[in-house]
């Protein structure tokens, strides 16, 4: 690819930076990158932008971007396809693409974007599974009736829960899913897991597929007195989250990929990517954490200021 | 008023007397509202070249039966036919292809656009490049040249004055030689000289064979012009009559079903009670300059002037809804600083709009609602509104100024226009204010409430209180007023005392000789 | 001389006598305010809805699930009280999602972070409120830009501000502190949110028609002009009111602190749309000058309904959405054809 | 009695007397026309607007980003043609959002699943939404729901259906087809939607201007009980206005099926707020019956100016809500004050 204009060296690099929403970890994220700057005592300026799970917003973002000449792009991206011409047309302005959490279609992956850190979405899901398929056999449930609060606006969140889901009947077979509705939100959430555990009395789990939709899971579980009877399983950490897990009594396990991580290893492959070094490899792993009741004082340990 | 003394009952018209087809007719119509019957089976004919006024007290059903005349609406019962033909349900577009143009009395005119725009609206006229804006903008010239109004075409409608507004519908209704001319109440928003451009045009209208339908609570312009009048009352059509062979009184009666008294008011040339208002070089830009007067306790002051000679600016600046460039308004002897709207009110000043519908009532509110509103405190118990002291507050008030309603915590909306403004005159009453602006009070409503209005007027002045009274029909302020003055170019320019007030020295005075308008 | 002005035009029935027998009185009650006939034609909608859902959606009446719809309804009904009269006065506002959401931030960093006690934080919550609410009636009753205007920017910057704040991340509240508890515990068996809407509709439908500041809504919304001239201080009046609903909004957004358990920006998306239809489905009209509380009340409870139903029922979440929009646009469409056999043939 | 009181005063000028002379003329203009007012302060904040971010934003002045910079403005700038009409007409829609992206869904639907050749499934998509905008304006005309609430109703219904239909996850385009490419290629250097939205305001500016369709538009507007009486068939002209919106929607939702390459029903989330803050800041009033396509076409501009110039300048993502907001009211409010008549009674 074409050398870039704007970069250089001595100089400040621009960098820009594509949010999905506006959940936590993205904040980490940002965090992650800013962090990665500083330690590289690099002058960065980050030209930012949230897309609010939306491909048209994405797609002004990404031109402007480009047309502006940045060094790099670190983005996550709305859709598997809808967001391909984006990529694309940054790719072949000789920008390079960096790519975290979300990306593109796998060709378009091969063609345009020069690294991923990935936290594969199935993994991310299936991990959650293992765990909570091991907590039912252990309570001596084989056939659990689960909830789901789901995020499925996104399409990650409905990679999340086929990883769970196959998981988690991979493991028991009687596994039904009894209930599926959208609540990203935590506000969304707790009402509609409380009509939920109305719904469905005899309910043995809520997984919530994202930060809100575990939250409003556990709350409605407390709200509704039935502490012991029906267990959480949850998606991304967060203070409240780490506290509740310490807990112990409703949330069982939540899984979590570091955006402060995932920020650092995108930072790094843009940095490669602008000094012209191949990548060994396109995908980088992210690493996906298990946190159990007995990790989560580590984590709020670790994360002082709830940053993930 | 002015007219004949002897009471002699007129004979009523031969309705087969033969004059052709008539243009319009209603045979048998009713028009029934929710809770209102508004018109009970009325017959009606106007032929070609007569000029026949539409009498009846407010809410006697005038408006209602131009509606059908002009097919806004459809009646509930019976029919209507233009030039012999029925309308049925064609609507205004077909009432307009049969020759009929109306001014309603509601003024209907779009404000965001030219006064050009408003004369085509519904028939603009097409051009090769969608349409011809400036085939419309002569048609539009070319009307007011024909009606001899000064009226910028150019100018939208919302900058204009009501008058001018006025004016804008009668050329509307003028512009496209009609069969019928409908105008209802198109006078009532304006001074002698426009009114006599109104008159004139219908006369020569009327020669030229066209019908009209002029609606009027003015019984002068009637005798003017009509040659017959069809009086209504109470939804039903009680007689058409000749004008030349019947007096205003006998008229009168018809009008209200019973034998009208003799009424005038009492005037006095002076007072000596305190004066209440005293306004000093008052500007207001950018009519007004140097306007100064005083007005005293238990007087009724009239304030005569031409169309836009700044009559209503003077109220409103007095009432602190328009501010003052220079001078001092004083109430009771003391130098208001700042008159803002809510300091003059506390300090006792109440004013009432000319246009009562668009800015006098608040129509879904209750007419005591409407009466309170002035002053929530009085009607007050311990921070909450009371309904007892409201009903007791409204009743006083009701009977006093003898508004008609058998409840009034029904909308305000369902009175007649003379009901109307007397609730709102009756709004200062209970905020007890000691100056009273009164702008128009008499507009659109019926001789029998213009009476009372000018009773009240003088009630109320006999309560130590000052009444300032505008009125564009210049005929009424010697019936009323103790005092005049006479707003001219700007300025204040003559005062006259009763009983020296008469019509002709107000309207010689409202024109000044030199640039007097030939038209009278 | 002065006489008597008019002793012979005989009004059919003197003045101001009320009619005779309670069943003409309520025919008359019926035929003079519309709003009845909406109450009457809403409730009957809900009891249907109510014996719907009993025989159809599992686990809709229970004790758990009702009190659940409170908490719901509450979120709406507080904020749907002030917007009652927000759109009597013919204004709208359509930032009190954000503003919830900020205000349940604010109220959570207050004790976190500043370390203020519970209700400090939320006198200041309410306070901050009332004051973005009062910037926006400024800015409409002062400099006149249309309020739906004044409240879209507002929503915006309220929105950017929380996120920005807070990275987007929730704001857990402390853990070890009473208020906040109570707050999302009962009262005598009933949710605290909903006894706080149960209360904010009683004093509203109090200030609605028997204050000056309520009837003064009423006349600005039926005519800004003519309340103007009459003396009502309609830029005071519209300011007080856009702080009220400020207020009310960051009211909200404590009890959803408390329920959630933490501050979060994001949250309340869209819950504008759901306060605005319940008070057009109460029957309020969106071009002022005529509504009541009770009326919102009983829209709050429907839309409500509405929600919980379709997810009991099981329905696809998108889905939902579209249900959600049909039944809304049709329980306004009977609405405004209710009202209107009764009323003018006035079309505007 | 009589007594002269003041005969010096000079007389003023007589009124309504056209002033003489160019200059003259250019001043009568603009006491007249308000909106010319605006359109010069629109202007003149663009130019100010250019020279910074000329000056501060790297990247801003080059050929990609002003295309670019087209490119938005398309998408907004479409619909805000309708949505000047719209608004003039005294109406609102809120739907514009859901409606676009539906749109892009059935396009792409058309052309992979039902194998439409492009034309015809644009052809399609256009009638579909003028269909659902038809329905809206039934509503509004016909059955007397506000259009707040009649198209709030239509955003729900449309986000639904299209992430129902389509488990909200992108529809590819086919990618051996040469219309769609086209539509998002340049013409003469200039992108497609950019020429297709000034085509757009060409048409739009001479059918409000020298059309009975428009000018019934602004006489509805202006005073809808007026136009009735003058004949103008004010229903069918409402349920035309909200059909004709429908279609630009559905047109912008092609052309964003065409940048994006698939259809997405979750896309222009909050377009409408866009579309109409344009317009508004263009000069058009919400109240209706004033307004004009040249300023809506600067709203446009500058709001995608501001929307620009924030990512380029680097402005923290969640401040630049903020910004937005703030913006967005000033802007409006500047242009109230600018066309407020000095002296006004007027207040509403
Ligand atoms: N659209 C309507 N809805 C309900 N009632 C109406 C309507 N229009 C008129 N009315 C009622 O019908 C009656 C007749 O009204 P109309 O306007 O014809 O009287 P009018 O003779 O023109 O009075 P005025 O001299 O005041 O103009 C009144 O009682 C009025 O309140
Ligand atoms: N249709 C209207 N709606 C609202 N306000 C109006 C209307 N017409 C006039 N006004 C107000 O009244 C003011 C004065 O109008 P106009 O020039 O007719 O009154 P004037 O100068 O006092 O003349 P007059 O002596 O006839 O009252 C206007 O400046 C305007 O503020
Ligand atoms: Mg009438
Ligand atoms: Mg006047």
């Amino acid at each position: 690819s074409i050398p870039n204009a704007g970069g250089g060296d001595g100089g400040t690099e621009r960098i820009g930076a594509l949010y999905l929403d506006s959940q936590g970890f993205y904040g980490g994220v940002k965090k992650g990158v800013q962090d990665a700057a500083d330690a590289d005592s690099k002058k960065v300026d980050f030209i930012e932008s949230t897309s609010a799970g939306d491909v048209s917003k994405e797609s002004s973002f990404m031109n402007t971007l480009t047309s502006s000449g940045v060094s790099a792009i670190i983005m996550s991206a709305v859709s598997t396809d809808g967001s391909v011409p984006a990529v694309r047309q940054a790719s072949e302005a000789g920008i390079p693409v960096i790519c975290y959490n979300t990306c593109v279609s796998d060709d378009a992956v091969d063609q345009y974007v020069t690294a991923w850190v990935l936290g594969d979405p199935l993994k991310f899901g299936g991990d959650l599974g293992k765990q909570a398929a091991e907590y039912f056999t252990e309570a001596g449930v084989t056939d659990p009736q689960m909830g789901v609060i789901n995020c499925e606006q996104y399409e990650v969140c409905q990679q999340r829960f086929k990883g769970f889901s196959e998981a988690l009947t991979a493991a028991l077979p009687g596994t039904t899913f009894v209930a599926n509705q959208e609540g990203a939100e935590v506000d969304t959430a707790v009402s509609t897991a409380e009509q939920m555990l109305s719904a469905h009395p005899d309910l043995d789990g809520i997984y919530g597929e994202a930060g809100g939709a575990t939250v409003g899971a556990y709350k409605a579980v407390h709200t509704r007195g039935l502490v012991g009877q029906v267990a959480v399983f949850g998606s991304d950490m967060t203070s409240d989250i780490a506290a509740e897990l310490a807990d112990g009594s409703v949330l069982k396990a939540v899984v979590d990929i570091s955006g402060i991580e995932a920020g650092k290893l995108a930072f790094a492959a843009a940095q490669d990517a602008i000094d012209g070094t191949e990548p060994d490899e396109k995908v980088v792993a992210a690493p996906i954490d298990l946190y159990l009741t007995a990790d989560a004082a580590g984590w709020s340990e670790t994360h002082p200021d709830g940053l993930p | 008023m002015s007219e004949s003394t002897a009471g002699t009952p007129a004979p009523p018209l031969d309705p087969a007397r033969d004059r052709g087809a008539p243009i319009a007719e209603a045979r048998g119509v009713s028009q029934v509202y929710p809770g209102v019957t508004a018109l009970d089976g009325v017959d009606f004919a106007v032929h070609a070249g007569e000029v026949r006024a539409l009498l009846g007290q407010n809410g006697a059903g005038k408006s209602t039966l131009i509606r059908l005349l002009s097919g806004v609406e459809t009646p509930s019962a019976g029919e209507v036919l233009l030039g012999g033909r029925p309308l049925g349900d064609g609507g205004v577009t077909a009432a307009s292809a049969a020759g009929v143009a109306t001014c309603y009395q509601e003024l209907s005119l779009v404000p965001g656009v030219t006064v050009a725009e408003n004369l085509a609206m519904g028939r603009w006229p097409r051009g090769r490049f969608g349409i011809d804006t400036r085939a419309m903008v002569e048609r539009a010239r070319a009307t007011f040249e024909r009606l001899g109004a000064d009226i910028d075409v150019l100018a939208e409608v919302a900058g204009l004055t009501l008058a001018q507004q006025q004016i804008v519908e009668i050329g509307r209704a003028l512009q496209d030689d009609p069969r019928l001319l409908i105008l209802d109440e198109p006078t009532s928003a304006l001074a002698a000289a426009e009114v006599d451009l109104v008159l004139d045009t219908v006369k020569r209208l009327a020669a030229q064979g066209v019908a009209v339908l002029y609606v009027s609570h003015r019984m002068d312009e009637i005798r003017q012009i009509a040659d017959t009048a069809t009086v209504m009352r109470n939804g039903k059509v009680v007689e058409t009559v000749s004008i030349a062979g019947s007096d205003t009184a006998h008229i009168i009666e018809l009008m209200i079903g019973a034998d009208p008294e003799e009424r005038a008011v009492a005037t006095r040339p002076a007072t000596s009670g305190e004066v209440l208002l005293s306004v000093a070089d008052l500007d207001v830009a950018p009519k007004l300059r140097g306007v100064s007067f005083e007005g005293r306790a238990g007087e009724v002051l009239g304030i005569a002037g031409l169309l836009g000679s700044g009559r209503t600016e003077l109220l409103q600046a007095i009432a602190g809804f328009r501010p003052a460039s220079g001078g001092t308004i004083a109430i009771a002897g003391s130098v208001v600083d700042r008159p803002t709207a809510s300091r003059m009110l506390s300090l006792g000043v109440g004013m009432t709009p000319e246009d009562r519908k668009g800015r006098g009532v608040v129509p879904g509110l209750g007419i005591d609602e409407n009466i309170v509103m002035s002053d929530f405190g009085a009607v007050s118990r311990g921070g909450a509104l009371s309904a007892g002291a409201i009903a007791t507050a409204t009743r006083a008030l009701a009977e006093k100024l003898n508004i008609k309603a058998h409840d009034l915590s029904r909308p305000i909306s369902t009175l007649s226009g003379g009901n109307q403004q007397k609730a709102v005159i009756a709004r200062w009453l209970h905020a007890d204010s000691r100056v009273l602006l009164l702008d128009e009070p008499t507009r659109g409503v019926d001789v029998e409430a213009k009476a009372q209005i000018y009773e009240i007027m003088r009630a109320v002045a006999d309560t130590g209180k000052l009444v300032v009274f505008v009125s564009s029909e210049v005929e009424e302020l010697p019936l009323a007023c103790d005092r005049v003055l006479v707003l001219r170019d700007g300025g204040l320019r003559e005062e006259f005392r009763a009983p020296d007030i008469s019509l002709p020295v107000l309207l010689e005075a409202s024109m000044a000789s030199g640039e007097r308008r030939t038209t009278r | 001389m002065t006489t008597t002005l008019d002793p012979t035009t005989a009004p059919t029935r003197p003045g101001g006598a009320p009619r005779d027998g309670a069943v003409g009185r309520v025919r008359d009650t019926f035929r003079r305010n519309t709003t009845l006939v909406n109450i009457v034609g809403l409730l009957v909608a809900i009891v249907l809805l109510y014996l719907y859902l009993m025989f159809n959606a599992v686990g809709f009446f229970t004790v758990a699930n009702q009190s659940g719809l409170l908490r719901d309804a509450a979120l709406i009904g507080i904020a749907a009280t002030g917007m009652t009269l927000v759109i009597i006065a013919g204004e709208i506002d359509v930032s009190t999602g954000p503003a919830v959401a900020l205000s349940s931030v604010i109220v959570a960093v207050a004790m976190t972070q500043w370390g203020l006690p519970a209700l400090l934080a939320i006198l200041l919550t309410l306070v901050v409120g009332a004051g973005w609410g009062a910037l926006a009636g400024v800015l409409r009753a002062r400099f006149l830009v249309p309020s739906f205007i004044a409240t879209l920017g507002l929503w915006s910057v309220l929105r950017g501000l929380g996120q920005f704040g807070t990275d987007a991340l929730p704001v857990p509240l402390p853990i070890d502190e009473p208020v906040m508890p109570f707050l999302t515990g009962t009262i005598v068996g009933v949710p605290t949110p909903a006894v706080v809407m149960i209360v904010a509709f009683l004093v509203f439908a109090f200030v609605a028609r028997k204050t000056a500041f309520g009837r003064s809504v009423f006349a600005i919304g039926g005519n800004a002009a003519a309340a103007r001239l009459a003396g009502i201080k309609v830029a005071r009046v519209r300011i007080v009111l856009f702080a009220i609903m400020g207020m009310l909004g960051a009211l909200s957004g404590v009890l959803l602190a408390a329920r959630l358990g933490s501050g979060n920006a994001g949250a309340a998306n869209g819950l504008e749309f759901d306060v605005i239809a319940a008070v057009v489905i109460g029957g309020t009209a969106m071009s002022g000058g005529r509504g009541s509380l009770v009326g919102t009340f009983l829209g709050v409870i429907f839309i409500t309904l509405i929600g919980n139903g379709l997810v009991l029922l099981g329905v696809d979440s998108f889905l939902q959405s579209v249900v959600r929009g049909v039944i809304i646009v049709l329980a306004v469409l009977l609405n405004v054809t209710l009202s209107r056999k009764r009323g003018s043939l006035e079309e505007n």
